[in-house]
């Protein structure tokens, strides 16, 4: 998947002339996780730089280069250190367009790595996606695949409107998939149904969906077909596409890294609760993280979903 | 100029006395008296359409305003430098400022009455909304400075914040990034010595705020914010430097706000009458009317009759305002995104079902 | 209710040595909304004072004199001013405890006006509970009533855990209620049935519930009977009483002034689905604001819910 | 002390040179020979584990980890001068600090190898847990510090922040309320040139950092951090100074991070062989052990079995660790709350289920 962020990068820059990108690290050093590498040397310091070290004014300084015509794309280091910048996302990043009645725009993309599983060290693992949906004037992606990250990447920084990024670090470079050199995009806010199936919809999306996939070659082998849907977008959400799922299979179940409480599974059960009401044959199952600040790694296996564990809740749903 | 009036010094920069009288005719910046006469005419249409906000605000046809009253010959001085090119990212308190960027005093009536409409200033060119979390519109100044640089232009921005604000961090991270990038961006501080409530002597512990551009390695400068001429010269300085690929500059303008925070704040509250006096004495209109009155260029007559022209016209425009057709449904929506999402639609669709509902049950 | 939460105030300073009150303007001033009124002139200006304009230093000050065994109660202006402090209250404010296994606490109160329908300008309307919600490691209190406020924030400064208390500025002097003078506390986590009813459930808190009172007027001539809970605490959710409810009257509804989607109304829509599925006889129904960034004074009246809107969204549910 | 090396001139404190020789005796600390060699010792501990925990690491028994090699003397001058009742307030890369607190390798082994139970320092007092948002800890040392003043203690309190963290919003609001609350409360940049990969001159446009005290009205100096006498004696005035109640103070402690940021970074990537042979000069342990040798007080024998010595005892600490019992599942819920939630006991016990049946599936 840097791979494909890196491509999407690169395409979009050799582009348009617009488009520049920074952050912490992002320059000579090409990103604490190499995503922007190269890029520098290709593009020039004046297109691909580092920049100090302090979130707020990353995010601000990018809502001024938005407002002047420029389309940046800054890059924040984990999603544990976005927050100093939450006032600028808040207050600014998603409210420009509002505020000046469309004179302005904001075409600006916020990356950032996000989620657990790579043994990282506290403030490095959380996952925070409905935190970013809930703010209106915004909208939030998440890749679960090399391609999709390309595809999105490019409708992200083509959009303009301001885009939060957040890319599932864990899969950066699990998972291998060929993808095309040349340009394409993926629109913004339609879910993917990943593999049909009669029996439940499970929506998932980041690095969830190759666990959930993992899940389901247990589930086949009791029978149980399972639809799965990759969200892709966390705002705005693909009603549509759940909603058909679930009239279809009757059961859902959802699959986030989130803490539980206030996450993205409580929306999308209330979706199908308000659009979906009478074909629900058993309750939403929603499987999450715990509402605890997510573990250093020697406890960290508790918190993650597992194909396991998936399998498990996805057991007791059938059985309701 | 920068470097005689070293901050650390403590040194204040100043053109003309309480008086009216130069006091410093080395540093009197050469501009035409019919220029000088604009400025003040400026000032003075400024401070008519601010005391006038003021009481529509207590006849509750307004829900708020922050007043401007004795902090007129910041923006006043403001609006003789900026050109055209030059952009203006305002924070709430620059009435004059917006005015010279293209705002319209019906556009900010709308704004403070409630209506959005106000907050685009739709005919303003490179004039950013007022930005109310303090400190903030900083980094966007930033921002842009950024852009014209990459664009290999030759404007520059103008940023404003209050002395409350600068002990915001995006403040620090603002005058950072400014001079680490060498960006045209100008940052005055209208130092009016409150935040609200709260004296400046309790915002910030060092000699002055001008001082703080050491810690960023950009020139500073204290300068009498009630004192046109200091300020032109002032801001004429820094344009010219940032203009010429110096970086930025970070300029104190001591001023004092004569009236409330805003309309519902009671200043006396925390503050003297002997301290208000003291301040009355340096007021940026009656410095500059002396100074006109004395060369000749005004006569009170003159005065008073702009000041029924002026009146006249801050009514119109905020009769124009009181009566603009009011705020459409759509309008909650229609801007939230550039591209919007279904579900927003969907949200209008419903609570359009709503509102015939609520006519049947009429 | 800015009585009762001076009250609650005074009476902990008073009771405490160790609680101190600090804020932009909350010293000589006594706050914006004049919530700290007179305190600095009782208990003198090392226990209530100004600080400068930065909610990130008064939030993570007040971590550290937490730490070091005072209990700081800081006021931030309103609820669209503490985004500056989000990365304090997130990343340290919720942490502290578990990151030193209970070797510090963080008892401390945050304390802010939320919520629109007081013709305020931009930033000054919002109601951002279910982002502090889900936030693991904080509480998040919302009073409905003087009553409530004072017993609530009570508990609040005596909790060892931080809280944030959300003050409804909208009946700040609207409610008129006489408050015992003496000290009482109501318990953080527990919610209260206003009133009992037997075909519908509505959960609501803070300013909603006066405003579901009215619509309750409209309803009980249409001989619906509406079982009111006031939630009292988003975090933690009491789901037994809502759950409890739910299982007796089959419907619910849900009244907030949040954006809607990833909202408090979405928590509570899937706690009845996962604990009452069986006895849900229509799908819960959210009624909040619309997912905008809250209007400015001409337009609120379209975002805020009104009795009569409210009125209309139960009879739907009572239709269905 | 302060005044003498006044930031602005950009004048830099040291005391002794590359060799170890004295070159500034009037600056020189009054500290018995005992006491040097005792921090000599201290610093080559923690050079030891430092260099250990890398190689732990390597062997994939930890999962990161943040060398403090090159910057020792930092840590070894305050380790010296912090008393119990003194506060630390850390960053992460301050080992030798963190041990004279009272944490343990074994703690640290511990944090490093994903076990929370090395995040509290269970037995060390008046210690900060390790902070990795940068600069977010400093204000928590700056709430202690009102706190000590509060309660009218003689306490003082030391934070660390590096030259990447003084970027950050949160170190202008920190040094800011500090000197306007006056608060005794010492504020160390370890200026180590690099924020991982970005060079302090991307960092800021300022002299030296030491100068970023006048933007608060508080003393800042600039001092040699690989001189082990020049920090001593600028961390005692600095103390003496905040206990007696005059206010925090700032200092600049410049030094060179040899090894990488932290275990998953190449620093080859951003800095050069010339400007690491540079600094290899100045290294701090290797001054102070040729000043003691040049005194006779310590030789390169004692050093090797000294340095022999310590691994066991490192070693033994990491065993320690590495034999610790493993995490529970109750470890994750039992500390999120002083007062536990309904709904995280249902969670456990939910999880516990789980648990349950995977056991039954085997
Ligand atoms: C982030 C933030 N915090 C608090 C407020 C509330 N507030 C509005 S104006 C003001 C005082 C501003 O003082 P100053 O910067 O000196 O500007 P002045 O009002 O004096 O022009 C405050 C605290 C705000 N608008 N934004
Ligand atoms: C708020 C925040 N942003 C980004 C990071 C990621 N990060 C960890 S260390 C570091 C560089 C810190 O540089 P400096 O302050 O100079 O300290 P040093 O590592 O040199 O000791 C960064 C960017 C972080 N931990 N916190
Ligand atoms: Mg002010
Ligand atoms: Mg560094």
């Amino acid at each position: 998947m840097v791979q494909a962020v890196n491509n999407a990068l690169e395409i979009k820059l050799a582009d348009d002339e617009n488009v520049v990108i920074y952050g912490e690290d992002a320059g000579v050093e090409g990103g604490v996780f190499r995503v922007t590498e190269g890029l520098q040397q290709k593009f020039g310091e004046k297109r691909v730089f580092d920049s100090p070290l302090a979130e707020s004014a990353i995010v601000g300084t990018a809502v001024g280069m938005a407002i002047a015509g420029l389309r940046p794309v800054v890059e924040l280091q984990f999603c544990g250190f976005v927050y100093p910048a939450f006032n600028q996302i808040i207050s600014h990043a998603a409210r420009i367009h509002n505020r000046t009645r469309g004179k302005y725009k904001t075409p600006m993309v916020i990356r950032f790595p996000y989620g657990g599983g790579i043994n990282a060290l506290e403030h490095h693992s959380e996952s925070m996606e409905s935190i970013y949906g809930h703010i209106p004037g915004i909208k939030v992606v998440i890749p679960s695949t090399p391609y999709d990250a390309k595809g999105l990447l490019i409708s992200a920084i083509e959009s303009d409107d301001t885009v939060i990024f957040m890319e599932p670090k864990r899969i950066y470079r699990a998972i291998k998939q060929e993808v095309a050199e040349e340009k394409y995009s993926i629109p913004i806010g339609k879910a993917k149904v990943v593999s049909a199936g009669t029996d439940i919809t499970i929506v998932a999306y980041g690095a969830m969906i190759r666990e959930v996939q993992k899940a389901m070659v247990m589930a086949k082998s009791k029978n149980i077909s399972v639809e799965l849907i990759d969200l892709r977008t966390i705002y705005p959400l693909d009603k549509e596409t759940i909603v058909k799922s679930v009239q279809k299979t009757g059961r859902l179940m959802i699959v986030t890294e989130e803490p539980n409480t206030f996450g993205v599974a409580a929306e999308i059960t209330a979706i199908a609760n308000e659009e979906a009401f009478l074909y629900l044959e058993a309750p939403v199952k929603r499987v999450t993280g715990f509402d605890v600040i997510v573990p250093l790694p020697a406890s960290e296996h508790f918190y993650m979903q597992t194909p396991e564990k998936i399998f498990y809740e996805l057991e007791r749903v059938m059985k309701f | 100029m920068f470097k005689e009036y070293n901050p650390i010094e403590n040194k204040i920069f100043r053109i003309i006395d309480n008086e009216g009288k130069v006091i410093n005719t080395e540093g009197k910046p050469a501009i035409e008296d019919e220029k000088v006469l604009k400025a003040y005419k400026d000032m003075l249409f400024a401070r008519t359409a601010d005391i006038m906000a003021v009481s529509y605000q207590r006849q509750g046809r307004m829900y708020t305003y922050p007043p401007n009253y004795g902090q007129e010959a910041v923006s006043g001085a403001l609006a003789q430098i900026m050109r055209e090119e030059d952009w203006l990212v305002p924070a709430f308190r620059e009435l004059g400022a917006w005015l010279a960027k293209g705002a319209t005093l019906k556009d900010l009536f709308l704004y403070f009455k409630g209506n959005e409409e106000g907050t685009a200033f739709r005919n303003a060119k490179k004039l950013l909304p007022i930005s109310v979390p303090i400190a903030s519109q900083l980094l966007h100044a930033v921002g842009i400075g950024y852009s014209i640089n990459y664009k290999q232009e030759k404007d520059v921005v103008f940023t404003i914040v209050g002395d409350g604000g600068t002990s915001e961090g995006d403040f620090h991270e603002a005058l950072n990034f400014a001079a680490v990038w060498k960006v045209p961006v100008i940052f005055i501080v209208q130092n009016n010595q409150f935040a609200i409530s709260v004296p400046v002597k309790k915002q910030t512990a060092s000699v002055n705020i001008a001082v703080k551009s050491i810690a960023y390695g950009m020139p500073g400068i204290k300068v009498d914010g009630n004192d046109f001429f200091a300020m032109y010269a002032a801001l004429n300085r820094a344009q010219e430097f940032a203009r010429n690929g110096n970086g930025p500059v970070l300029i104190e303008a001591l001023t004092y706000r004569k009236g409330a925070h805003t309309t519902s704040d009671d200043p006396t509250k925390y503050r003297t009458k002997e301290e208000e006096e003291f301040w009355a004495q340096t007021d940026p209109l009656k410095r500059l009317f002396l100074y006109l009155k004395q060369k000749n260029l005004f006569s009170d007559n003159e005065e008073s009759e702009l000041i029924e022209q002026y009146k006249k016209e801050v009514d119109r425009q905020f009769d124009e305002a009181e009566n603009s057709p009011a705020t459409q449904l759509e309008d909650v929506f229609k801007y939230m995104y550039a591209d919007m999402p279904e579900d927003l639609k969907v949200q209008q669709m419903e609570y359009e079902k709503f509102l015939k509902w609520k006519e049947s049950q009429q």
